[in-house]
């Protein structure tokens, strides 16, 4: 006997729409259906009516936690239709921009991650550290989350000694308090019993579903788009590719910590080799017929862009993969066989962002009383079922 | 391996199953090829090549014809697959025997175009709304959308 | 005259009344408690210090609109949060606080009182299962099935625990146990392990976090609590609030020696020591995340059974030595 | 007496539901952020909850997109009486920069009432409280 | 592994000063090139329109409103703005018509009351025409 619960496109656990609908058998799913299209809006036939500068910030709303990568994959792919070379200083605060992006949605997800396993001390203390990364996002760009540094041929605001200045400092304070996250986030017992062995990927299965970003290093597929295309500046800086071969939630958390360093570690680069000159060129409103692809890493993964330009001053065609859709079928193979339990933390793993998957597209809330009705019996016997064939979980024992 | 060598490689090992293969930037390539040999080229590709990843599908409404392109990548290159199709006829074979992540693509493809993908294990609508109109392709140059009239609460306008 | 008396007492102190106010009194107390341990302010704006931001939202949910889903069993779906709150107030009345007169043993003290307040307590969650289980929304039935199967985990080792020091004191009424621990107080450090595994059984049996998994909110929804709104939500909200006060209570007596000294000294042991199981109990609240329902169990059974069992032999040996 | 006490309880204890209707996040973390120990809307006795039948006061983000339509209306009619909604973010005010795109109803308020608007893109922790304490004010 | 790993922090900040801004009664800093709300200055505008061109939310609406006299309208929806600031890059005169001032604070619950409009009357770069502006000048929102 099996009942479905649906979760989403209201649901806490997923701040986004998007519909997942669960078969379980007692606390085991034994079947996930994905339903993507709440949060659809549109965005690319819409960006066929904008011209290429309102697109920026359209494509910059795709997503408010990766609204950098998506606005600098873009505007990376436009610049080259263009023949732009942007200037160096420009280039090095974009970038730096990006990297400090990372840094804010990595501590963004390890609350996250926190506060869906219900370590909500966890997910206070990470965010109150994450505040110091958005006031240095703030002092640069202006806004705390939708930056709108990048324009076409560079960027649009400089940086000044004392802001250079605070962001070294903040640097220096973050390491310290990420080390600190990562010593909590591997020893607490109870934490690590609920991650470690959960949403088993193997890596085969992640070459196979063509998962991106932290969930494919984690199962020890070490691509990254900055190692492997190194595009503008990540040529020239000092950086590893984080991975971890666990191939479950525990080697996630721990590829985004390592992550979190090394963005440390590109951050204090960036800002110390900021070479002087101008931050932007200008750039024309038309762009010649053309077509290019443009691929970025953004904290989630790969990030890619495809654009075609027909001559006038807006785009012929934008085509937008941003990550989590990407991520999708491997989720769906890691939720099967696992708990209901599990379900934040598995999908909150791959750091969903609805927005971007669905650009211009959701779950279902049952709400309330309108879903299948079960009978006691049927209850007891899906737990008497359970008993008997309950699946055994690597690690799943309490870890103490 | 460069690009030029590759491309050199690609052209004698592929044959003329591919129209043409551009080179625009480095480590962008762009192959063209006949709809009917995409399956054979992709399984090539990906046996012979290491181009495992597939970053994801664009279709591109020309007019009388949609042009697709499929975005792989491997460390060392980007490999970039064009087809044409007619639009009075618009099959597709699936890829997904050789790569099962194209899936979603696929299923999206068809969603916005209108495209039919021969042999896709799962066929339903993944991104439109369930009351969306049927034979409406957003994506289509032709499909033009009418903007409902915004009501502001509040009495006056 | 009696009749008034015994009115007072079970409308105004120790009944109701005096447990709304003191009950709200420690949930402001645990918010505030753990708001601070994560470095926030928690309530601050509702009266002095946001004392009465409990109250505040016991009079909203009661004026709020109450729905009763169509599917749901109706009758069962309205009585559970009354029955729960008479239960728990029930409970209340057995705590030795008012009661602290040896020889004069009233209705509401009696040997075997321990046993009474043990399942008294027991009773919310058999009512909240079938609270969720009337209420037919899947995520309810989840969080029912979830709040039996942790009954099996926890209530065993609560049990166990709390018999080691009535064992020990050879006594089934709770003001003879405290007045025991009273008259030789290191006897407690002999239930120190018991205490530790009687805290935790019970935020077990409160359903906070680490074990809050009946109702986690990022897995299913509100759980058990999904479907009820307006005054049935406020009076599960209380039920839960006194239960916390019972328990710790009851906690107090058994293992931190009762509350002697007579009316007014012996209420101020009462706060106090109510306040110190409280903390506790939200600092294990802040130290844990939740853990998935078979590692209750597996939790349970494999380490807070064995401990307790372990108290009790200890128990009963120095029951040998001592006698 | 007793009115005077329903409205200075429901002043002081507003219970939110967030509701994402197609929203960039933006937004929403900011939401979250609110409650985070910067922010702590718990000082005014303001808790997240879960689901629709324990809240007060909905607190909307994103422009509604048509398959979220019935979802929406569905999830407000679960929220029992007296309910408010907040639209925080210029998404859920007018769809800024998604006006005109197919599969966008427009504002939250196209689709249920809204009592407050917060502007911003995405709104300041600060502006949504702001935005919450003048919502109170108003009752 | 160790159990309670996260004890000593917790402690320590139990009889630490929160780190909460009590924000309605004490105001956090923004910082100075903060982008809050766009506002016209009547003078410069050479009604290039740009602004209108340029914006990606359809913010700013400009109509005329007397051909002869050279009057303009122009409208800014708060409600739409997406606080980009591309309206002051695009604005060609120097110094800027439009400007970003630093509120945030706007919240309403009425949306008419988030139009901001001004009269102003088309530059003409001969200085004695710029005269009769003042008294159409100013945000009559």
């Amino acid at each position: 006997m099996s009942f479905q619960v649906p979760i989403g496109p209201q649901h806490p656990a997923l701040k986004e729409p998007i519909s997942l609908r669960m078969t379980v058998e007692g606390e085991v799913i034994t079947d996930v259906d994905i339903r993507l299209g709440y949060n659809h809006r549109g965005l690319e036939k819409l960006a066929e009516e904008k011209n290429w500068i309102q697109n920026i910030y359209l494509v910059e709303r795709i997503c408010g936690i990766c609204s950098h990568s998506h606005a600098t994959c873009y505007v990376q792919g436009v610049e080259k239709l263009m023949e732009l070379a942007p200037p160096r200083r420009g280039l090095y605060i974009r970038y730096l921009v990006s990297e400090l992006e990372r840094i804010h949605s990595h501590l963004l997800w390890l609350g996250v991650a926190g506060h869906e396993a219900g370590f909500d001390s966890f997910f206070m203390y990470t965010w109150r550290d994450r505040e110091i990364v958005m006031d240095l996002l703030e002092m640069i760009s202006g806004n705390r989350v939708h930056y709108a540094i990048n324009t076409l041929g560079g960027v649009r605001r400089d940086l000044d000694e004392g802001q250079k200045a605070k962001i070294l400092e903040g640097m220096v304070t973050l390491r310290k308090r990420s080390e600190y996250y990562f010593h909590i986030g591997a020893n607490e017992p109870s934490f690590v019993g609920r991650i470690a062995g959960v949403g088993l990927l193997p890596k085969d299965k992640v070459v196979a579903l063509c998962a991106v970003g932290p969930t494919a290093r984690a199962s020890g597929w070490a691509r990254d788009v900055r190692k492997e295309d190194p595009y503008a500046v990540y040529g020239e800086l000092d950086f590893e590719v984080a991975t971890a071969d666990t191939c479950d939630v525990l080697g996630r958390v721990v590829v985004r910590v390592k992550e979190l360093l090394e963005s440390y570690k590109l951050c204090e680069q960036m800002v110390r080799n900021l070479p002087a000159g101008d931050i932007a060129v200008k750039a024309p409103r038309k762009v010649k017929p053309g077509e290019v692809v443009s691929r970025y890493e953004a904290p989630r993964g790969e990030n890619i862009h495809y654009i075609k330009a027909n001559g006038t001053d807006k785009p012929e065609r934008l085509k937008v993969r941003a990550p989590t859709l990407a991520n999708y079928p491997a989720t769906v193979e890691m939720l099967r066989k696992g708990f209901i339990a599990d379900i934040p933390l598995i999908f909150a793993a791959i750091d969903p962002c609805i927005c971007c998957a669905e650009r211009a597209v959701t779950l279902v809330k049952a709400g309330s009383g309108e879903e299948s009705v079960v009978r006691m019996s049927d209850l007891r016997r899906q737990a008497i079922a359970r008993h008997q064939n309950a699946p055994v979980k690597r690690n799943a024992v309490w870890p103490l | 391996m460069t690009d030029a060598e590759l491309i050199e490689k690609l052209k004698a090992d592929l044959g003329d199953k591919v129209a043409e293969i551009a080179n625009p930037a480095r480590r962008r390539l762009f192959l063209k090829v006949a709809p009917s040999d995409i399956i054979a080229v992709t399984t090539r590709l990906h046996d012979a090549y290491g181009v495992v990843f597939l970053s994801t599908i664009s279709g591109v409404d020309n007019g009388e014809t949609f042009e697709i392109v499929y975005h792989f990548s491997t460390p060392e290159t980007d490999f970039n697959l064009r087809t044409e199709i007619p639009r009075a006829d618009p099959h597709l074979a699936s890829i997904t025997p050789v790569i099962p992540g194209a899936i979603l693509y696929e299923r999206e493809l068809q969603d916005m175009f209108g495209m039919i993908v021969d042999g896709l294990p799962d066929p339903r609508p993944l991104v439109l709304p369930d009351d969306w109109p049927a034979e409406n392709y957003p994506l289509r140059k032709d499909w033009k959308h009418t903007r409902p009239e915004e009501v502001i609460p509040g009495g006056k306008s | 005259m009696a009749v008034v008396r015994t009115l007072l007492y079970l409308v105004v102190y120790p009944g109701l009344l005096f447990l709304f106010v003191y009950s709200t009194f420690c949930e402001w107390f645990d918010r505030k408690v753990y708001a601070r341990l994560q470095n926030r302010m928690g309530p601050t704006h509702t009266g002095r210090f946001g004392l009465l931001q409990p109250i505040a939202d016991f009079f909203k949910l009661m004026a709020k609109e109450d729905i009763v889903p169509e599917a749901s069993d109706k009758r069962l779906f309205t009585v559970l949060p009354i029955i729960g709150l008479a239960v728990v107030s029930t409970a209340g009345l057995l705590l030795p606080v008012w009661n602290f007169d040896l020889a004069n043993p009233g209705l509401t003290s009696f040997s075997g009182d321990i046993i009474v307040v043990l399942y008294l307590l027991s009773l919310p969650t058999l009512i909240l299962f079938l609270a969720a289980w009337s209420s037919t929304n899947p995520f309810s039935t989840i969080g029912g099935a979830r709040v039996l199967t942790m009954l099996f985990g926890y209530e065993v080792p609560l049990f166990l625990t709390i018999l080691s020091p009535a064992i020990l004191a050879d006594s089934w009424r709770l003001a003879e146990i405290a007045a025991f621990y009273q008259a030789k107080p290191l006897l407690l450090l002999t239930n120190l392990l018991g205490f530790l595994v009687a805290v935790i059984a019970v935020q077990a049996k409160l359903e906070r976090t680490p074990f809050d998994i009946p109702h986690a909110e990022t897995e299913i929804v509100g759980g058990t609590f999904t479907e009820y709104s307006g005054k049935k939500l406020a009076l599960f909200r209380l039920t839960f609030d006194i239960e916390l006060v019972i328990s710790s209570g009851l906690l107090a007596t058994v293992f931190l020696g009762g509350f002697p000294g007579g009316a007014v000294v012996g209420f101020i042991h009462f706060v106090v020591k109510t306040l110190f199981v409280i903390f506790l109990l939200s600092l294990l609240r802040a130290l844990t995340s939740r853990i998935r329902i078979d590692q209750v169990v597996s939790f349970a059974w494999k380490y807070l059974a064995p401990l307790a069992v372990l108290q009790l032999l200890v128990a009963i040996l120095l029951k040998g030595l001592l006698s | 007496m007793l009115n005077k006490l329903a409205r200075w309880s429901r002043i002081k204890s507003p219970w939110i539901l967030h509701l994402n209707s197609g929203a960039c996040n933006a937004c929403d973390i900011e939401i979250i952020a609110a409650l985070t120990p910067r922010f702590d809307v718990e000082r005014f006795g303001i808790l997240l909850k879960a689901t629709p039948r324990h809240a007060d006061v909905i607190i909307a983000t994103g422009p509604a997109t048509r398959q979220m339509r019935d979802r929406i209306i569905r999830i407000y009619d679960q929220v029992p009486d007296p309910k408010f909604v907040i639209a925080v973010g210029a998404c859920a005010m007018s769809g800024c920069v998604y006006r005109g795109a197919y599969n966008i109803m427009g504002g939250i308020d196209q689709v249920i009432p809204v009592n407050m608007y917060v502007p911003g893109c995405p709104a300041r922790p600060d502006a949504i409280i702001d935005g919450v304490v003048k919502l109170l004010g108003k009752l | 592994m160790k159990i309670a790993a996260f004890l000593p922090e917790l402690l320590r900040h139990l009889f630490k000063k929160p780190a909460t801004v009590d924000y309605p009664f004490k105001k956090l800093e923004v910082p100075k090139d903060f982008r809050g709300t766009p506002y016209l200055n009547t003078e410069m505008c050479i009604v290039c329109r740009a602004c209108e061109r340029d914006c990606p939310a359809e913010a700013i609406e400009i109509a005329s409103v007397n051909e002869a006299e050279k009057r303009f309208r122009m409208v800014i929806h708060n409600d739409r703005c997406v606080h980009c600031a591309q309206c002051v890059d695009s604005c060609p005169t120097t110094p800027k018509a439009m400007h970003m001032d630093r509120l945030f604070e706007i919240a309403d619950d009425d949306r008419h009351k988030m139009k901001k409009d001004w009269i102003y009357v088309r530059a003409v770069l001969k200085p004695k025409a710029a005269a009769p502006a003042p008294q159409a000048a100013g945000p009559t929102a």
